[in-house]
């Protein structure tokens, strides 16, 4: 298992390089000279001669990408076009915002997620089991901009319960993780549903029942923990599609997190930025994906022993 | 004197290879070791063996379905392991195979006659007026089958209709993989019966293989037992009495219908051992009653007194 | 027996033929949008702004005095067909792609399952609003971005299904009788495959309306004065607490438009009783 | 001596379709009664019902009853049923390979059946399962019970279900198609554990099987069904020596065996109907070599006939001697 571990993170290394050669790379896709793209229109040529030597523009690719890779691996991500601060600090202090978000949504999508999908497959074509999959059908349809512009519109204007937008209290928490939290929601409870049903009609959940347990214990002690396991491992790869819910969402609410400096600084063309934020989403999604791969292992020994 | 065998296979090995990634250790196994057989022209040569023998490996390197670690097979004089992959495919119209799953071995979406006239569309013949008929009367199908789906038909009509696939274009070799394996013991025994039919009418030479020795003590001339991976025994002939301690053991494990003739056999202990592990003598040697120190040390070779080839230390 | 092909025989449920008439009616009103509306989508009316609904206005007008009703027939135009259009160009490359690597096998098809493994875990939003970014707003930059960002999905699910028919016996069975490459490829493992991977485009459809809705919500999508759904919000929160009904009929429409296709779906998967295909991929 | 397990005239139905007829058996203490037919007779089928399980696929008994030393299962409430299966009522599964929880070890799954019917603690449990995992000649217990499922073999799976089967003490043991999975060496090694509980034990063994091969060598009694009905049931020898019934005659006639003439197996022309278009009559007719006009139009009942019963318009009269 220890060995898996260090296995497992060393396959981190590989994808952390081509994932920072791509977003190294948008750089030079986007149209017009990376210069002008790094500075201010109308900057002097000083400032352009600095910029040159300071990320190798001078040199081939390969150099300028090996000078950017050293530079983020020691924590320096360049300076902000706009704002003219190092966009560490402007991660930094987003960070905290967006963390609280999308790891609020991400446990509530679980748990609601799960408990509606074990409720629906216990109720298998009986009304409880229709109207969560209908609720989950329409919770994965809606836009979740869209959603997030009613729930404040009924919530905040109409009812006037909540606080419309911003950071400043616990509460302006609660309609943007609900507005995301419904989408992961439905993920989660259509795949616990299935993945469920599809388990109570396994061999082996036969022979619990012949061997006498009650429904209620081989459906949550045997059946729930086997539907867990591809609930897990989609939800840790999935980790990114609800973090994305996360991007327009604090958009829609003003929240002062990543999402929202990621399309400022798109818009702004404040490319430092915005490969900063793209750097952090990434890693966030290559720590979901092993945090899903180690629940996987401790949940299912045959994984544990296709690894040994 | 003998005429040639149609087929001669000579040192045929496979050996598979799996993991060797980054997430799980290499291993190795052979799935076949060093075979030599010849099938005589117009014989019904049986294979048996349990799980983990090699005898399916065996019916596709003979057919060259997969690629040989080692060894050559050669049909009727050609040596196939070196033709070229066009030649191959030319030469294939001579040889067939019936398959053991009935179910996955037709394409869902074809029905009977798209199934029945695919081998002359791949080997670009004409189809003859009338063959698709003839097939189906062939092997006992009514032509108002032959616009069917496979999912239309039962497990039976399904493998007659692989087996008229394989004779379409009358090759002269057939091997059976386990053609009834899957299939209730009243179609089994109506399959085997049209098998032995065509054999009479068409003069097929069959490789015949199966887990069950009685099956294959009724249907076929000489019987080749295998174990993991390498012959331990070729009967001559079906009344042939065992000399492998193995050959012995599949034969008392096998339940005569007569009430009559029980008998209380002592079973084999223990289980056939994975062939990533194999023991460095005998691959028997854990589970056979005769066994002594010569066998967990030294592999027996296969060594034929009185056309009876045996790979045993301590024969019967 | 099957004397219906089945999209047909998925309008006889009852779900399925709801939701197979409601696409049906959108596609006819996108189609025939200059018929069938008694405004212009793009003459700015200033004294008529902010109208709630009414006889003259069944929906209201936006920001400019433009009837929303019309602007809604107008938008699905752009939505549909840019979603459309996406989704096919996307599912083209997905199945070469998937087709190419489940069977030549080896380094080609481990680097296409790493790339695409890779991209699949990340939100589709996210690369596409990165691809907009370098080819620029419009419909052509959205096309891309959407074709891009499903790319992974069809070929990861042509790749599978290759591989699970590669092991079918029926292939064994075809290469045994002489059969080449092309032949299986092209008259066993593609045609097999086919039904599966058209139905998730499908579905995907639905997907891809949502994030061109969002990219429009940027003001990425379609650029004024051409109307789409997401374009429509794009005044974004602001309309909420003014004109909630500018933002509410727009979302309601790709609301009900992807669940009609989930439904609809739902009903074609049932019909060509594939579930088990799409199950194991999903 | 009264019988340990009754089916009264059982009769089977999956939603609207009724799958089982009118299935009557009996089995002692102390016997072993073997159930064949081909696939789609109903004899997994009859398990479910004996066992009352039939809600898990969606069944229920539509006529008839289930008794189990005398009482009613139909007429029990949920919890009594329970109490049964598994205690009085042990089950051995056709596919050992999918019958033990992937992700639970070895040992809780045996434990459980002895915890929940015995009342035994967690440690008295554990002793148990040892115990009972060394008698069925399993190497190394402790080992075996601290094991995931994924680690043993078949072979070894089968006996870890056989003593699942075995932990709550039961009277009756319901073995459905035990070695079909298994390789031939190792179908011999379970067939003689099953064989050697009934007789140590005195247990009472219903043996689901397709093979009249195991039958003959195993079993006491044996009943033969074809598309839900039965077709004919009675002691081994007599059935084996002379069959009453053409389809029993016919399974026998369908196993290879030493000294056959090259020729003689020919099979049962046709195929075993589905149950959505059992033909009307006897439902064997249409591939019965002895079919008359009768046997079209009218569906025999189950007659006694020597120490059995069998339900045939033309079956052949019992050899010489016997009533």
């Amino acid at each position: 298992m220890i060995a898996y571990l260090v296995r497992r993170i060393l396959m981190l290394v590989p994808v952390f390089l081509a994932v920072s050669v791509v977003i190294f790379s948008i750089l030079h896709f986007i149209p017009g000279d990376p210069i002008d793209n790094l500075l201010k229109i109308g900057s002097s040529p000083e400032a352009r001669a600095e910029m040159e030597v300071r990320y190798g523009l001078d040199r081939p690719l390969p150099v300028q990408y090996g000078i950017w890779l050293s530079n983020v691996l020691r924590g320096d991500l360049g300076t902000a076009i706009v704002a003219r601060r190092p966009v560490a600090d402007l991660i930094a202090q987003a960070l905290p915002h967006s963390l609280a978000l999308g790891g609020l949504a991400l446990l509530f999508s679980t748990v609601a997620g799960v408990g509606l999908g074990v409720i629906a497959a216990l109720n298998r074509d009986r009304w409880p089991d229709r109207a969560i999959m209908g609720g989950v059908l329409l919770g994965s349809t809606m836009p979740s901009f869209w959603l997030g512009l009613i729930l404040m519109l009924v919530f905040s204007v109409w009812l006037g319960w909540l606080p419309v937008s911003g950071a400043r209290s616990w509460t302006a928490l609660v309609l943007p993780v609900l507005t995301i939290g419904l989408g992961g929601t439905a993920l989660v409870a259509r795949i616990t549903r299935v993945s469920m049903i599809e388990a109570s009609g396994r061999d082996f959940v036969t022979l619990l029942h012949a061997k006498g347990l009650s429904p209620l214990r081989i459906q949550l002690g045997h059946v729930l923990r086997h539907a867990l396991i591809p609930v897990v491992t989609i939800l840790a790869l999935r980790i990114g599609w609800i973090l994305g819910g996360a991007v327009t969402v604090e958009v829609v609410f003003a929240r002062p997190g990543l999402g929202t400096l990621l399309i400022k600084s798109l818009s702004q063309h404040d490319y430092p930025v915005v490969q900063a934020c793209l750097l952090m989403l990434a890693m966030a999604v290559m720590l979901g994906t092993l945090l899903g791969d180690i629940l996987q292992a401790v949940m299912d020994p045959r994984v544990r022993a296709a690894l040994a | 004197m003998t005429p040639p065998p149609l087929i001669r296979i000579e040192g045929l090995s496979k050996r598979f290879q799996s993991g060797g990634g980054l997430f799980a250790p290499e291993r190795k196994m052979w799935a076949v070791r060093d075979l030599s057989l010849a099938i005589g022209r117009g014989e019904a040569l049986g294979v048996v063996g349990e799980s983990g023998c090699g005898k399916s490996t065996l019916a596709r390197l003979v057919l060259r379905l997969i690629e040989p670690t080692a060894g050559r097979i050669i049909f009727d004089g050609t040596e196939i392991t070196a033709l070229s992959p066009a030649a191959l495919r030319r030469m294939r119209r001579r040889m067939a195979m019936v398959f053991q799953d009935p179910y996955s071995s037709l394409d869902p979406r074809y029905t009977v006659t798209q199934v029945l006239a695919e081998p002359f569309r791949i080997q670009r013949q004409p189809l003859p007026a009338g063959a698709i008929a003839a097939l189906l009367a062939s092997v006992g199908l009514p032509d108002a089958l032959a616009e069917s789906h496979p999912h239309q038909l039962s497990g039976g009509q399904r493998q007659r209709v692989g087996i008229a696939r394989a004779l379409a274009l009358h090759p002269e070799f057939v091997v059976l993989d386990e053609p009834t394996a899957s299939l209730d013991v009243s179609i089994q025994a109506q399959i085997i019966a049209l098998l032995a039919d065509l054999r009479d009418r068409m003069g097929l030479t069959y490789l015949f293989i199966s887990h069950d020795l009685g099956l294959v003590r009724y249907f076929c001339q000489r019987i080749v037992v295998m174990y993991l991976g390498a012959v331990v025994e070729v009967l001559p002939d079906t009344a042939a009495a065992p000399r492998h301690p193995y050959t012995e053991a599949l034969m008392q494990s096998g339940f005569a219908p007569d009430p009559g003739r029980r008998r209380s056999v002592v079973p084999l202990t223990g289980e056939i051992p994975s062939p990533f592990a194999l023991p460095p003598g005998c691959a028997f040697a854990g589970r056979c009653p005769r066994v002594t120190d010569r066998c967990r040390a030294e592999r027996p070779l296969l060594s034929g007194d009185g056309g009876h080839p045996v790979a045993c230390f301590h024969p019967l | 027996m099957m004397a219906w092909p089945a999209p047909l025989r998925a309008l006889g449920h009852p779900m399925g033929g709801l939701a197979g008439g409601w696409l049906l009616l959108v596609a006819a009103a996108a189609v025939l949008a200059p018929f069938l509306t008694p405004y212009a989508y793009d003459v700015q009316d200033l004294p008529q702004a902010y109208q709630p609904a009414s006889a003259a206005h069944w929906l209201g007008t936006d920001e400019f005095g433009r009837d929303l009703l019309t602007r809604l027939i107008y938008g699905a135009r752009t939505s549909l067909s840019v979603s459309a259009a996406a989704i096919a160009v996307s599912v083209l490359c997905g199945m070469v792609l998937g087709a190419a690597a489940a069977w030549f096998g080896g380094w080609p098809d481990r680097a296409v399952t790493v790339a695409v493994d890779l991209t699949w875990s990340f939100p589709e939003i996210l690369i596409a609003l990165i691809l907009v970014a370098i080819i620029g707003p419009g419909t052509t930059g959205v096309m891309v971005a959407i074709a891009v960002a499903y790319l992974a999905q069809f070929t990861r699910l042509t790749r599978a299904q290759i591989m699970t028919l590669k092991g079918e016996t029926f292939v064994e069975a075809a290469r045994c009788l002489g059969a080449g490459t092309g032949h299986i490829l092209f008259r066993h493992l593609l045609p097999n495959a086919l039904a599966p991977v058209l139905v998730s485009a499908m579905l995907a459809t639905g997907d891809a309306i949502i994030l061109e809705a969002t990219l429009g919500f940027f003001g990425l999508g379609a650029q004024p004065p051409v109307p789409s759904w997401g374009g429509m919000m794009s005044a974004g929160s602001a309309l909420v607490f003014k004109a909630p009904w500018v933002i509410i009929f727009p979302g309601l429409a790709v609301a009900i438009t992807v669940v009609a296709i989930n439904l609809y779906g739902d009903a074609l998967i049932a019909e060509l009783d594939i579930r088990q295909k799409l199950r194991r991929t999903a | 001596m009264t019988a340990l397990l009754q089916l009264e005239a059982v009769s089977v139905a999956i939603g609207t379709v009724p799958l089982l007829d009118g299935i009557g058996l009996s089995l002692e203490r102390g016997r072993i009664l073997g159930l064949v037919g081909e696939s789609g007779s109903g004899k997994s089928l009859t398990a479910m019902a004996a066992m009352g399980l039939l809600p898990l696929i969606g069944g229920r008994v539509t006529g008839g009853a289930v008794r189990f030393d005398g009482q009613d299962i139909g007429a029990m409430t949920d919890a009594q049923r329970r109490a049964l299966r598994g205690g009085r009522i042990g089950f051995v599964t056709q596919n050992p390979m999918t019958a033990l929880d992937p992700v639970q070890r070895i040992g809780e799954q045996v434990d459980v059946v002895s915890r929940l019917h015995l009342g035994l603690s967690h440690r008295a449990a554990r002793a148990r399962t040892l115990e009972l995992l060394t008698r069925l000649r399993i190497p190394e217990a402790e080992a075996v019970a601290e094991a995931w499922p994924h680690q043993l073999s078949g072979g070894m799976k089968q006996r870890i279900v056989i003593a699942m089967a075995l932990a709550g003490e039961p009277e009756l043991i319901i073995a459905d198609e035990p070695t079909t999975a298994l390789d031939v060496t190792v179908q011999a090694q379970i067939i003689q554990i099953l064989g050697a509980l009934v007789r140590d034990r005195g247990l009472a063994l219903l043996l689901i099987t397709h093979d009249m091969g195991v039958v003959a060598q195993v079993c006491d009694r044996v009943a033969v069904l074809y598309a839900g009905r039965l077709a004919e049931e009675g002691p081994v020898g007599p059935i084996f020596a002379a069959p009453a019934h053409p389809y029993t005659a016919a399974l026998i006639g369908c196993i290879p065996q030493d000294g056959m003439a090259k020729g003689a197996l020919r099979g049962i022309p046709g195929a075993v109907p589905s149950a959505l278009a059992f033909p009307p009559g006897c439902r064997f007719h249409p591939r019965c070599p002895r079919a008359s006009d009768l046997c079209h139009r009218i569906a025999p009942l189950p007659t006694p006939r020597a120490e059995g019963r069998v339900a045939c318009h033309h079956a052949s009269p019992p050899p010489e001697g016997q009533p």
